[in-house]
């Protein structure tokens, strides 16, 4: 089974290389493009194939390591 | 007094920091390997600055799991001192040592130079041999020192004294064109509530020896060790 | 397996006809694929040097001092109490045009592991680069990721990056140089080869796996690896600098003890030169048992092993017995270790898969019948002298702002605050002087180093432009108080089958040679980069010189920024050579006329007294003339003093424009309190030497009247890089 | 309309953070980990609201400033 965990800054933080990638956008003449925010996407291989223990264990790691929930929130998607 | 320094895979400053130590104690600093889960009886101990795992994932997430931390975060508890510099102030953010979380410089660019900061109080260990509003002038060394807190976090921080050093000009003057990464509030370092752990993002022990071109930083670990001793 | 392979599989490999024909003599056979891949490599102009080493053996490579000349991984020089500087350039030109954060990153990765390999740790990092146009649309984006790749690798790592240059031309809008330099130090006693020795003795492969990266031929082999081998082989490779810090402590820590018999990296040509170079030189054989290779792919087949160019890993001969020790260092360091060989008797290599022979070949034959190749070549024709009406004589003060704001000229600061220049604690001179200075830890004693090439006086009068090249270095060197021990040179050139680019790098190599002899000044080590061309555009002839130098007190050294107070001296002949100045080009519109001439009797003996003058604490700053002349000189020390000066009127009828702009070789301007005292050990020193201007003031007084507020001149002069870098579409955001 | 653009380095290309990521999820005692790779999600809030044409925008987007096509491949999502 794969995982992909979505690691995003909370909304409330700012996020400078957003800003840049905006910035550039608009510098190459790309016009209509409001906010914009990076991210991390994790993709991870495990051997679990019960999808709910795989999302359990998932959490787990978001929460002891993959995420810093100070200033990141995360979304996860499982696909076997 | 004794003291301890962590080296995590991809420390770099670690000699740094040991020499600076041996010069203001006049002995020499236990090294101590990340994956020792037991650390010897000291009063300091010392997650110095680098790239510990590369830096990947999140600066420090790594190494804040790594057992001679767990034994750090143990020791902390006791009131034993710490001391986090640069990479090993953002391991002691992850690690749930000090608030907050340290981010990507506001211009996404790597900062190596001297900076100037305001000693925010002499009410502590660290910073006993200096007066409020004292200026010193040490380097900074990074990508990642945006130092993140939110609003009551931050005010946290302010009612607790818990802030050591701010960004300032050379007059000790705290203005926002000076603060380089954009840490909330101009924040360079931060203690915990008790002040017996402290985080800074700039290298004292960079410029701990006149050779090197100043000496606030040979002050710094002068006025710990005496505090200490 | 011994099947003819056909002519469009040879020639997807870069072997000519003839080179098959002699790879077929030597083999007694036709080469099986996985043969073919290792010739071809083996014969590349990277591991070769076949257009460049009837030349290259000319240079001086002894002294006194010099413990390893070039042909080792780097070069190794006595710096006394039993110490020794290890150094070394390598260009990484072509991956930076491409990828340049990756590119210049594992150029960075590659010349430290070629000094570490060598038993030294690494102390300072340098580089030179060079980048098309500013206007060119391309050149920003090149920029930022080369510094961004350098300092992203450099200072992960831990060592700091200490000095560079940067200069830009459209010759390179195709092509652009990205030189590292790595000083290394280790302990005379200490030093590693890659000589290999020991029939029995276990090969060990230590770092990264091997992935498949850089692997060459690869159009032809699709039809062997099937549809999406292309699409699986990156042409770059990805830099991992937190291996390569454990692997610097792993290798020392080993290094330390007594294991290890014979080391070398995994550069270019990963396994196949590493292993054929270190049995070529200790005259044994070799076995490989190419499925014990740690991997990080599957499905890897003994050709991509062979080929791959994997960063992060190297490759040891040890001691019998001591492979268990050797792991557990790897091991506590978190690192692949693996035995995947020995050492044999009779001289070839033999490969080996699952138990199979997959291919042989003998090892000298191949080596000692690398192509050699004397190419055509003509010589540059000297350049017509300038007239006097191609000169316009601007208002000094305008010229010189505009001088100071020039791409070429201006702070370079936005770039070396992105590379950690601190970390070890022991630089004693950051960027921004004339070399950087690096204590020998716990010491007395520092290193100084520098990087320099002046293209567009080689590309006028390679000869002159060679020796100018080394002159410069010197004067860096002597203008902090080092005296210069030797260098390692970076020859960046096009493509050498055309006889007028050869014939650059034939006159080039001939003025670095006298230089280096008559300057006690032997080349240890070096790297050659050709076919830097496009469209048959070739970029301007680059011989970059690093040079090394030695300070027995540190205490006793010099730097650029004035004081107020203080008489300015100028040391050397001033002839007012302007052509190829940069006076003509950024203020006259002009690259013309032959370069200043290089005097390497004046040289030393200058670069000499200027040395003495430090260590008796006779000057209180000093600072060469280069690019700009004396003027710039004099801009560059009040700027680093913050203290204005005041130049006074040329003798001789010099014009103003001579006078203040000329680049005249082989001299110093220093600032001392007692300048009679000084032009009279001058003057028994056989140099010319006058007082030129005095210090103080927040301004710069030219003679002529003109004046610029230093405050003005340093918004000029740090100004332009973060305002270029800053203005119009941004390169790629990075890699992380 | 909101544009997710996915950034991956391409499969044979190391990822440096994803093998350090695994080797720390094992030793804080996740087992069954395989291969880890990390890449990059970008969230762009576009303007145009016709799908095509938003699409033809954000894949100018990659292959002008986002993606690094000589080491990463990318995969797109739009939702309005
Ligand atoms: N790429 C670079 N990296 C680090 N430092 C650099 C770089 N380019 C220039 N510098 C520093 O800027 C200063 C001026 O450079 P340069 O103009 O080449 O000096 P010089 O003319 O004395 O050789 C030197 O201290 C040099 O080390
Ligand atoms: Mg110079």
């Amino acid at each position: 089974m794969k995982a992909r965990v979505h690691v995003t800054l909370k909304p409330a933080v700012l996020d400078p290389q957003g800003s840049a990638i905006r910035k550039a956008l608009g510098s190459l003449g790309f016009t209509g493009v409001g906010k914009v925010r990076q991210g991390k996407l994790i993709e991870i291989e495990l051997e679990e194939s019960e999808p709910a223990a795989a999302q359990a264990q998932v959490e787990a790691m978001c929460k002891k390591l993959l995420v810093n929930e100070v200033i990141e929130t995360y979304r996860l998607e499982l696909d076997s | 007094m004794k003291s301890a320094i962590v080296v995590f895979p991809g420390s770099n400053c670690d000699r740094d920091v040991q020499v600076a130590l041996r010069q203001a104690m006049g002995s020499e600093p236990i090294m101590i390997w990340h994956k020792d889960s037991e650390l010897p009886e000291v009063d300091l101990i010392v997650l110095p600055g680098g790239f510990s795992y590369g830096d990947y994932l999140r600066c420090g997430a790594m190494s804040a799991h790594a057992p001679a931390m767990r034994a750090t975060v143990e020791a902390a508890a006791k009131g034993v001192a710490v001391l986090g510099i640069c990479n090993g102030f953002q391991i002691l953010t992850e690690a749930g040592l000090l608030p907050g979380a340290l981010a990507r410089n506001r211009d996404l660019k790597f900062h190596c130079r001297d900076v100037h900061l305001r000693v925010e109080t002499g009410q502590s260990l660290f910073t006993s041999r200096f007066q409020e509003g004292q200026c010193l002038r040490i380097p900074v060394a990074n990508r990642d020192g945006c130092y993140l807190a939110d609003e009551d976090g931050c005010r946290r921080l302010e009612d607790n004294g818990q802030i050591a050093f701010r960004y300032s000009d050379e007059t000790g003057s705290v203005r926002p064109e000076v603060n380089l990464n954009g840490s909330v509030s101009s924040i360079a370092g931060i203690f915990n509530e008790q002040k017996t752990v402290l985080g800074l993002m700039p290298h004292p022990e960079r410029l701990s020896d006149p050779a090197l071109g100043g000496d606030d930083g040979r002050a710094f670990f002068d006025g710990l060790v005496e505090a200490l001793s | 397996m011994t099947d003819e392979l056909s002519p469009g599989i040879v020639a997807q490999h870069g072997l000519s006809a003839e080179e098959y024909a002699l790879a077929k003599g030597i083999m007694g056979r036709a080469p099986n694929l996985l043969e073919l891949g290792i010739f071809s490599v083996m014969w590349s102009e990277h591991c070769s040097y076949k257009s460049s080493k009837r030349w290259l053996k000319t240079l001086p490579t002894g002294g006194p001092r010099v413990i390893q000349g070039p042909g080792e991984n780097a070069g190794a020089i006595d710096i006394g109490d039993g110490q020794a500087a290890i150094f070394k350039i390598e260009s990484h030109n072509h991956p930076s045009f491409i990828e340049p954060y990756q590119g210049a990153a594992t150029g960075v990765g590659g010349i430290l592991r070629d000094v570490f390999t060598m038993g030294a740790r690494p102390i300072a990092n340098l580089n030179a680069l060079r980048f098309g146009a500013p206007e060119h649309e391309k050149t920003r984006h090149l920029l930022a990721g080369a510094v961004q790749g350098i300092g992203g690798y450099g200072n992960c790592v831990g060592v700091p990056t200490v000095g560079g240059e940067v200069n830009f031309h459209p010759s390179y809008n195709g092509n652009i140089l990205v030189n590292a330099m790595t000083v290394g130090l280790a302990r005379t006693d200490r030093i590693f080869y890659a000589k290999a020795a020991g029939i029995g003795n276990p090969v060990v492969y230590v770092g990264s796996k091997t992935g498949r990266d850089g692997i060459h031929g690869a159009t032809m082999a699709s039809a062997q690896f099937g549809e999406d081998a292309e699409a699986q082989r990156p042409t770059v490779q990805v830099g991992d600098p937190f291996v390569e810090k454990l692997l610097i402590e792993a290798c020392l820590e080993l290094m330390a003890t007594d294991a290890i018999e014979a080391i070398q990296d995994m550069g270019a040509a990963g396994l196949t030169s590493s292993s054929f170079e270190m049995a070529s030189k200790g005259g044994c054989g070799v076995e490989l048992w190419l499925d014990r290779v740690p991997m990080r792919e599957t499905g890897m087949t003994p050709y991509e092993l062979m080929l791959s160019e994997s960063q992060e890993r190297m490759l040891m001969i040890l001691h019998p017995g001591r492979e268990e020790a050797a792991r557990d260092i790897f091991a506590k360091w978190d690192l692949d270790f693996a035995v995947i060989g020995k050492l044999t008797e009779g001289g070839r290599m033999k490969l080996v898969w699952h138990g199979e022979t997959v291919g042989e070949l003998p090892i000298d034959p191949l080596a000692a019948a690398a192509p050699e190749y004397d190419r055509p070549w003509t010589e540059t024709p000297p350049a017509p002298a300038l007239s006097a009406g191609q000169i316009a004589e601007l208002d000094p003060a305008e010229a010189l702002t505009a001088l100071m704001g020039s791409p070429d000229l201006c702070s370079r600061r936005w770039i070396w605050e992105q590379y950690d220049h601190m970390v070890m604690a022991d630089t004693l001179q950051r960027p921004g002087g004339d070399a950087a200075v690096v204590r020998v830890h716990g010491s007395r004693k520092a290193l100084a180093m520098a990087v320099d090439c002046t293209p567009r006086y080689v590309k006028a009068d390679p000869l002159q432009g060679g020796r100018q090249a080394v002159a410069e270095s010197y004067r860096n060197l002597c203008a902090v108080g080092a005296e210069p021990i030797a260098i390692t040179d970076n020859l960046n050139f096009g493509n050498p089958e055309r006889p007028e680019i050869m014939g650059q790098l034939v006159g080039a190599i001939e003025g670095i040679g006298e230089a280096a002899e008559a300057l006690a000044y032997p080349v240890v080590s070096g790297n050659v980069s050709l076919y830097n061309e496009t469209n048959g555009k070739a970029i301007l002839p680059t011989p970059i010189i690093g040079g090394v130098g030695l300070l027995a007190d540190h205490a006793r050294m010099a730097r650029i920024a004035v004081g107020p107070g203080q008489s300015l001296v100028l040391l050397g002949t001033t002839a007012g050579h302007l052509g190829q100045s940069l006076y003509l080009r950024e203020c006259c519109g002009l690259e013309a006329g032959p370069p200043p001439p290089v005097d390497l009797a004046a040289e030393r003996r200058n670069g000499g007294l200027v040395r003495n003058l430090i260590e008796e604490g006779l000057i209180l700053a000093c600072h060469d003339l280069a690019d700009g002349g004396l003027a710039v000189a004099a801009a560059e020390m009040a700027l680093a003093g913050k203290t204005g000066i005041t130049l006074d009127s040329p003798d001789r009828g010099l014009s103003l424009a001579a006078w203040l702009f000329g680049e005249d070789q082989g001299r110093y301007l220093v600032a001392c309190n007692r300048p009679q005292r000084l032009i009279e050990r001058a003057s028994a020193a056989g140099v010319a030497a006058r007082q030129v201007g005095r210090t103080g003031g927040t301004a710069l007084i030219l003679p002529g009247g003109g004046t610029i507020s230093l405050e003005s001149l340093s918004e000029r002069h740090e100004g332009w890089l973060p305002g270029y870098m800053d203005g119009g579409p941004g390169g790629r955001t990075g890699t992380s």
